[in-house]
């Protein structure tokens, strides 16, 4: 039986391994051989996960590897931390991620550079697993920003195309915004507690009044990098950008993990938040608005994949609502239910863009149900589950967070439900455009193989029954998952639901009805429709201004972007070519100026000379006759 | 012994290089041995390094003015020695694919510029220091003068008199200074240290000496020599004042103005700070606009320093440790991007971004050669920026919130201008003209160098335990400070 | 001898001073002033006299020769010069005929 | 004494060799016979320390002055057979008179009474009244030396009435009394300060001072090269050492302190400015000497005890430099037939490295580039000027050097350029070994300076 230790550090290891492999071995590597490797590796890790997972006592066991950062008072490990939190994540990452692999093998088997895309997609998880791994949060940060460089690389796959390298740029510089805050708040609590890992920070923290305003500073900061890397209001426009990588990559990391990350933090030190309610009333609030800017937006893209990264967003700002109101157990429940269905979601979207040959715009879609006969069942069973139909997992995870939500701020959660069903909304209006109605497009579709099926049907059992794993108490169940992470993260011990179980019932009761219509009514609208409505252009004003996803994007290019070039710019023309140069070259051009009209004096004339001796005598001497 | 050795090896070299005047291979051949050579000696002191300052050579040359002739390095001192010597070898390497003119006297005026850099590094005595310092100029500015780019003549002569008026200021304060000192007279910087100077003066004498060690680096306002001239020196000589000579600088800082001027340091660092930050993001938002490759890369050296400055200025540990392990990290650094600029000037014969981009499906190899650079560029951590930046960052909190808000900002205007870079020079449509990818020589400069960066990325304590225990000791003199 | 002394200390020491700084500052405006090379060596001449005089005058108030040993010093030295000015004037004179001090005007800035 | 005598009865001599004997003989000779007076300087052989009734003291300082203009003396003069090898006029003549104002130096050197130093200065400057003219058939030589002839009898004029003032108070010309004097004098004396005064300015007229400096570059580019050499170097020294003398003895009043002070700034201040737009080398080098005379009388300002060695140094290292650069300069006026403009110098480092690089490093000694011996002198001054406290007048000369550094690289960069029509520098053996002498002097001195300390 290997050691814990060594099977944790295998866990990131061997990513890593297949990363470097892969990618110095790019030219020898067929697609195959490359992609095949890989996913043996991500699952090679997914079983060392598995393991560790069945060893675990619930304790919190911290792997320490070598002193990574020591100046004067600052000891910085290199170090992971296995506890069931992490533990959680590094199942979801390797076993979604896993699954994600196997489905690449068939979805960029014809692209010339596959091996490379599956060296970085190694590269990704092993980041990924860095971030969830660490014990302090410097080792996340590692991951934080290895994530983000690799999302970047993903999103400009396919470089040659300018507008996908602007969006991995504008990724990378969105994700390093919210970076900024995660470093002050690094710099911050450490100058506080004099180190940064995660348990002692916990410890020291615990000793603070609640509403300490030097928490809700550094929790604030903290919950800038979250916004930053899981698209958040204000800085989410990155993510639907972000789809321009190859649809796996907007499964595994625009979906699945990398963007769950923000929450993970959060969820990593929630006793620091927990002390800061102040913060968490704005975590609340940030997260009611995205769901409902995604959702609303979601109505009106005519991309697939625009419309399931808008929901993406959307759903992120559930899991943020439940964290505002302190219910993190639902919050890492969704997460994980979110990554079944969502990356099913995106796995079913590239199976039909592989079998329409790369067309993504539902308008040119429609009766593929028949043609893709898994891929349908599949996206069908994932679409009951975002909209949250029971028993399917979306249905529990949602309502957790719907519940606890009601409990704090029934405000928020009118606002919640009401995006709940416009989720519904966009997502049925997706499916019927996709695959009911008949065919509007010129491609011959078929369906994909069984390499990107089976992972299909795998995501698709876990969407099903992923409810399993946190069963209310009003439904007999032991909220299992909450218990779990109860050993690691103090405050979901604490978390309890102040609502009676016939309030509970209502309220699902209520949500489910409302869901239930609002898909009827979608069915009216969308399902027999073979036309679609025409531009945004000739809508009312308020609608065209959603269709244009609230004008976010242009709002930050005429405020930001265009005018940092303006002053880039400004400060080059004027600052350095018409100040600091003329100003250096012009002392040496003064002084041949001076030097040239003071030559004159030596005019030559003998006269004038003594003149000037007398001139300069006579002045001298009445200077000294001065300074006596 | 060794320390004499540092110095005359180079020179030797050098001399024997203009005596002989052998053709350009052999010239290289016998300059990257030289520099091979002073590499293995500054390791074996590295390795032997047993955390105390040491003085190896000690000798009277003027009494009657305090000159001495004393050699030897603490942690600090040891470390720049490292950075000299790792680099060299590079710089001189550079030769070999992107030859200049005459071989024999390019590579004998690098030498004589390894060596007066050693001498800086290594003098304990103030005088000396200046005189290596001046020196250092001297072959920088017959290379620029010979072999530099457009308009050499004005540019060079610009960049040696502003260079000399802050010499000139430093020797000034040196002069001062000493004669501070009880009689017999003594420049050595342990007497100067033990100078208590009157606040007045201290006030006045910072500015004189700061304005050396702030054309040098460059700081903003005194930086107008730095791109025009960067961006007409030729590769190597960009490479030795970038990475090598810019450092003396963050070194003049720490041996001069906070050991012999602690009250001053502590009362104008909010002054140097301001400056130094403002003049990091001001570089850093020119350089996202700028055309020329390798003028942005000037600018990005430029923000860097301004950064390393301000956080040597917050005065506490972190600060200056992280700003000390940076001059390694960034010197590293900036032979990578000036090689690789100097690659692809080369290759499309501009250094202008119009004549590049689309050019990765040719240059793969290149590319990921390229990407792991900009990675270090903009400190990913495991590179080894990262840690120098965290060091920073914290030292400038540690000073004032708000400094630190203004330093982290960089890492977004960092990202922003390299990124942009990145994707001028590689990426967008395929041209149609077939630029060679890089080849074996090109791998075998930068494959090392980017080893070197995510090894000290890795264990950056290689690097911090040298200025660990002096950095301590020289926060004695500023225990007042927070 | 006494009675050149005593003849001298007749007139006071300020009456002295004053002619002499007369005579030389005449002297220096003749310098500037004139255009003829000669007169202006003369006019140099008469700066040293006034000079003389006004040592001599000293010397005798004082009551120590020195002073009028320094006078011959000081004529043997003008005599000396004036050979000197006069021989360089001959050969400007050969070299660009005319001894008009305005004409020293090819060497200047 | 003896090395006077010595010098002047070489000067007969070589008079009378000039009648009897050819021109070859004359430079030997004259080496030969200093050689001897620096030896006798060197041994302090019957030197009684007042010599005609203490008149004249061959101090340390003395000594040690009139040695080394001996020595700069011997360099000029070995320059002396190469020069006139082509020239018609007499040579005896020029040898004499050079060894006559030699003589004048040396009593610049050891005065100690004013008669001594009217005598000096006069001695000094006859000779070179004539020397000046030394080309008669050219009318810039004979304007030349005109000039100087009108300007330095109205300078002594000044000088005369100075000491006459001085005498008028002490009732002697002996400095020892004036000393005396002035140290007696509680309340500022109206007619002291005229006397110091205008002494001042007549000695400041020989430096070359601004606003006295008019002379300087009009005569060193009219004069024959190897005249303006030995002004420049023999010359300077004699009359910093005289002025040093003087200060000496008399210290810096408050009242001529001052004045002194701004004399340095405006004498810093025209030479480097006017130096920038110059094209002529002959010009350039007489207004960098009155640059340097301005750090010379910033030291002379300090005047702190080391002043004495410190001119020394500053003078000598700067003579050997100008003597190198004078003889260069030559070699490359000939090799472009007579063009006298800085662009004469263009391709000697392609013809004859060694030679460029003696260049090269005489000129950067002037300019005062650390491990030469010019950046030395400077440093010293530096160390006087702030170790009296003239921080600020000390903070402009180092700008101002910084402009010198600027027209002395301009010049070194011209000897790398390459010729625009084809030159043949011819370097006579004997020119080119005194200008290695010069050079391998500048560098050791500037290595080891405490040779010279």
């Amino acid at each position: 039986m290997v050691s814990a230790d060594l099977l944790a550090t295998l866990v990131p290891a061997l990513p890593l391994l297949g990363a470097l492999s892969i990618g110095f071995g790019r030219r020898k590597l067929s697609a195959n051989a490359a992609g095949g490797l890989a996913t043996a590796l991500v699952g090679l890790s997914f079983v060392c996960s598995l393991l560790l997972f069945f060893g675990h006592d619930g304790g919190t066991r911290i792997v320490h590897l070598f002193n990574w950062i020591t100046v004067g008072t600052m000891h910085i490990p290199f170090a992971f931390q296995v506890d069931s939190l992490s533990l959680w994540m590094m199942l979801v990452v390797t076993g979604v991620g896993t699954l994600i692999h196997a489905y690449s093998i068939g979805y960029m088997h014809n692209d010339p550079r596959v091996a490379t895309f599956f060296a970085q997609l190694n590269l990704f998880s092993f980041a990924m697993l860095l971030l969830v791994m660490g014990s302090n949060f410097l080792v996340t940060f590692i991951g934080w920003e290895g994530v983000g460089i690799c999302s970047y690389l993903l999103i400009g796959f396919w470089y040659t195309n300018p507008e996908y390298n602007y969006a991995g740029r504008k990724a990378f510089v969105m994700n390093r915004i919210g970076d900024v805050g995660m470093v002050l708040a690094m710099a911050l609590l450490f100058l506080q507690f004099g180190t940064l890992n995660y348990t002692e920070v916990s410890a020291q923290a615990a000793n603070f009044s609640p509403g300490n305003p030097l928490l809700v500073g550094a929790t604030l900061l903290l919950f800038l990098g979250a916004t930053g890397k899981s698209a958040q209001l204000p800085l989410l426009t990155w993510l639907p950008d972000a789809m321009a990588g190859p649809t796996p990559v907007s499964a595994l990391i625009h979906a699945a993990t990398m963007v769950t990350a923000g929450i993970f933090l959060v969820v990593r030190s929630s006793v620091l938040f927990e002390l800061a309610p102040y913060t968490q009333d704005i975590i609340l609030w940030v997260g009611v608005a995205t769901a409902l800017f995604g959702a609303t937006v979601g109505l009106f893209q005519n991309d697939i994949k625009k419309v399931l990264a808008y929901s993406t967003v959307s759903q992120l700002g559930y899991m943020f609502a439940a964290l505002g109101v302190g219910a993190y157990s639902a919050g890492m429940f969704h997460v994980t239910t979110h990554a079944f269905f969502k990356a099913l979601l995106f796995l079913g979207a590239g199976s039909v863009i592989h079998a329409l040959g790369g067309e993504q715009d539902i308008r040119k879609m429609g009766g593929l149900k028949n043609t893709t006969r898994t891929t349908y069942l599949t996206f069908l069973i994932a679409t009951l589950a975002i909209a949250g139909i029971p028993p399917l997992s979306g249905f529990f995870s949602k309502d957790g967070i719907l519940a606890s939500t009601f409990a704090q701020s029934p405000l928020a959660y009118a606002v919640l439900v009401f995006a709940a069903m416009l989720t519904a909304l966009y997502m049925f209006r997706l499916l019927f455009l996709t695959f009911f109605g008949t065919y509007r497009g010129k491609a011959h579709p078929h369906e994909s193989p069984a390499i990107m099926t089976v992972p299909l049907v795998v995501l698709a059992v876990l969407s099903a029954i992923g409810g399993a794993l946190n069963i209310p108490h009003v439904f007999g169940g032991h909220e299992w998952l909450k218990q779990q992470l109860a050993t690691a993260v103090e405050a979901v011990g604490a978390e309890h639901l102040a609502l009676s179980a016939s309030t509970e019932y209502l309220l699902m009761a209520l949500s489910t009805a409302l869901v239930v219509l609002t898909i009827w009514y979608a069915w009216t609208i969308y399902g027999k429709k073979t036309t679609l409505e025409g531009e945004p252009a000739d809508m009312p004003l308020p609608k065209r201004l959603v269709a244009k996803r609230w004008m976010l994007d242009e709002l930050y290019a005429a405020v930001f972007e265009k005018p940092y070039g303006w002053l880039s710019r400004a400060f080059f023309s004027v600052g350095e070519t018409r100040l600091a140069v003329p100003l250096t070259a012009g002392t040496g051009k003064a002084a041949h100026s001076v030097a040239e009209w003071m030559r004159k004096l030596q005019s030559g004339n003998t006269s004038f000379y003594l003149f000037g001796m007398m001139l300069g005598v006579v002045v001298l001497l009445l200077f000294t006759l001065l300074s006596v | 012994m060794v320390l004499l050795a540092l110095v005359l090896i180079p020179l030797i070299a050098a001399v024997l290089l203009l005596a002989l005047r052998p053709a350009a291979a052999t010239a290289r051949g016998l300059a990257l041995t030289s520099s091979l050579l002073t590499l293995a000696l500054t390791l074996w002191l590295w390795y032997t390094w047993n955390g105390t300052a040491v003085t190896a050579i000690n000798h009277d040359w003027v009494p009657a003015w305090g000159m001495r002739l004393v050699l030897g390095y603490s942690g600090i001192g040891l470390l720049m020695l490292v950075l000299t010597a790792v680099l060299f070898p590079f710089i001189i390497g550079t030769g070999y694919k992107q030859p200049v003119g005459n071989g024999a006297l390019v590579n004998a005026l690098l030498l004589f510029c390894q060596a007066a850099l050693f001498g800086v590094f290594m003098a304990q005595n103030a005088f000396l220091f200046y005189i290596f310092f001046e020196l250092t100029l001297l072959p920088i500015f017959f290379l620029l003068l010979r072999w530099g780019g457009e308009h050499k003549r004005s540019i060079t002569i610009r960049f040696f008199l502003y260079t000399l008026l802050g010499g000139l200021a430093l020797l000034f304060s040196i002069a001062y200074v000493t004669l501070q000192t009880p009689v017999p007279h003594s420049a050595d910087f342990t007497a100067l240290a033990a100078l208590d100077l009157p606040m007045d003066v201290q006030l006045w004498l910072f500015w004189a000496m700061f304005l050396a060690f702030a054309i040098k680096m460059p700081i903003f306002p005194f930086h107008s020599w730095q791109p025009e001239t960067y961006t007409m020196a030729p590769t190597q000589g960009t490479m030795v004042l970038s990475a090598v000579m810019g450092k003396m600088g963050i070194y003049g800082i720490v041996v001069f103005l906070f050991t012999i001027l602690p009250e001053g340091s502590a009362h104008w660092r909010h002054v140097v700070v301001g400056l130094s930050l403002f003049g990091a993001i001001y570089a850093a938002v020119i350089a996202f606009r700028q055309d020329n490759f390798k003028r942005l890369v000037a600018y990005s050296s430029m923000s860097h320093m301004g950064l390393m400055c301000a956080a040597l200025f917050a005065l506490n540990t972190y600060g200056i440790s992280g700003g000390l392990y940076q001059t390694f990290a960034h010197g590293v650094l900036m032979v990578c991007l000036f090689y690789i600029a100097g690659m692809m000037h080369q290759r499309v014969g501009s250094h202008h971004f119009a004549q590049m981009g689309g050019m990765k499906s040719a240059m793969p190899r290149l590319a990921l050669l390229f990407m792991l650079v900009v990675g270090n560029a903009i400190a990913m951590p495991l590179t080894q920026s990262f840690p120098g930046e965290w060091l920073m960052f914290t030292g400038l909190w540690r000073m004032e919130p708000w400094l630190a808000l203004a330093g982290v900002v960089l890492i977004v205007l960092g990202a922003i201008y390299m990124l942009y870079a990145y994707q001028r020079v590689l990426l967008g449509p395929d041209r149609s003209h077939t630029a060679p990818d890089a080849d074996g020589e090109e791998h075998f400069l930068l494959v090392p160098l980017i080893a070197i960066c995510f090894l000290v990325g890795l264990f950056p304590n290689l690097v911090l335990q040298l200025v660990d225990a002096p950095v301590q000791q020289l926060l004695n003199s500023f225990t007042s400070l927070p | 001898m006494d009675n050149v002394i005593t003849a001298i200390r007749v007139v006071p020491l300020e009456h002295y001073f004053f002619l002499s700084f007369l005579l030389f500052s005449i002297g220096m405006a003749g310098a500037l002033l004139r255009r003829n090379i000669i007169i202006v060596i003369m006019c140099l001449e008469l700066m040293l006299n006034s000079v003389n005089l006004l040592l001599v005058a000293l010397s005798a108030f004082h009551g120590d020769p020195g002073g009028q040993v320094m006078v011959f010093f000081i004529m043997l030295v003008a005599a000396a010069e004036v050979t000197v000015g006069l021989a360089i004037l001959v050969q400007l004179k050969r070299n660009a005929d005319g001894v008009d001090i305005n004409q020293l005007n090819r060497l200047k800035w | 004494m003896s090395a006077l005598i010595v010098i002047s009865v070489l000067a007969v001599a070589v008079l009378y060799l000039g009648i009897f004997s050819n021109k070859n003989v004359l430079a030997p000779v004259t080496i030969l016979g200093l050689v001897a007076a620096t030896a006798l300087l060197a041994s302090g052989w019957y030197i009684p320390h007042d010599l005609l009734h203490g008149m004249l003291d061959f101090d340390r300082t003395a000594t040690a002055f009139s040695m080394g203009m001996a020595v700069v003396a011997m360099l000029v003069f070995a320059f002396g057979p190469d020069y006139y090898a082509r020239k018609q006029w007499h040579v005896a003549e020029q040898y004499a008179l050079m060894l006559f104002s030699l003589v004048g130096g040396l009593l610049l050197a050891s005065w100690t009474n004013l008669l001594m130093l009217f005598l000096g200065i006069e001695v000094l400057s006859i000779p070179l009244y004539v020397l000046a003219g030394g080309k008669k058939r050219s009318l810039r030589s004979s304007e030349a030396s005109l000039k100087y002839f009108l300007l330095g009898s109205f300078a002594t004029a000044f000088l005369l009435m100075g000491i006459t003032l001085l005498y008028g108070l002490t009732g002697s010309f002996d400095m020892g009394v004036l000393g005396t004097f002035m140290a007696a004098q509680a309340a500022p004396n109206m007619m002291l300060n005229f006397g110091l005064f205008f002494v001042l300015a007549g000695m400041a007229f020989k430096v070359g001072a601004v606003p006295l400096h008019f002379w300087k570059p009009d005569v060193y580019q009219g004069a024959p090269t190897l005249v303006t050499t030995f002004m420049a170097t023999v010359v300077l020294m004699a009359a910093i050492v005289g002025l040093h003398r003087f200060i000496d003895v008399t210290g810096m009043p408050q009242s001529l302190a001052a004045t002194m002070a701004l004399l340095v700034l405006a004498t810093l201040l025209v030479g480097n400015l006017l130096a920038l737009r110059q094209t002529n080398f002959k010009r350039l080098m007489a207004y960098s000497s009155v640059s340097h005379s301005g750090f010379l009388l910033l030291a002379l300002l300090a005047n702190a005890d080391t002043v004495g060695s410190t001119l020394l140094y500053y003078t000598f290292t700067y003579a050997l430099a100008t003597v190198g650069l004078f003889i260069l300069f030559t070699i490359a006026k000939r090799a472009n037939n007579g063009a006298e403009h800085l662009g004469i110098f263009k391709g000697l480092f392609a013809a004859n490295p060694v030679m460029a690089l003696c260049a090269l490093a005489l000129l950067l000694s002037l300019a005062g580039i650390p491990l030469t011996a010019g950046f030395v002198a400077k440093y010293q001054v530096f160390l006087l000027a702030i170790g009296a406290g003239w921080l600020k007048v000390m903070a402009f000369g180092v700008l101002m050097a910084l402009v010198g550094i600027y027209y002395y690289v301009m010049v070194a960069r011209e000897l790398f350029l390459p010729a625009e029509q084809p030159v043949t520098f011819t370097v006579a053996p004997l020119n080119g070994l005194v200008i290695t002498l010069c050079t391998i002097a500048v560098l050791a001195l500037g290595l080891w300076p405490a040779w010279l300390i």
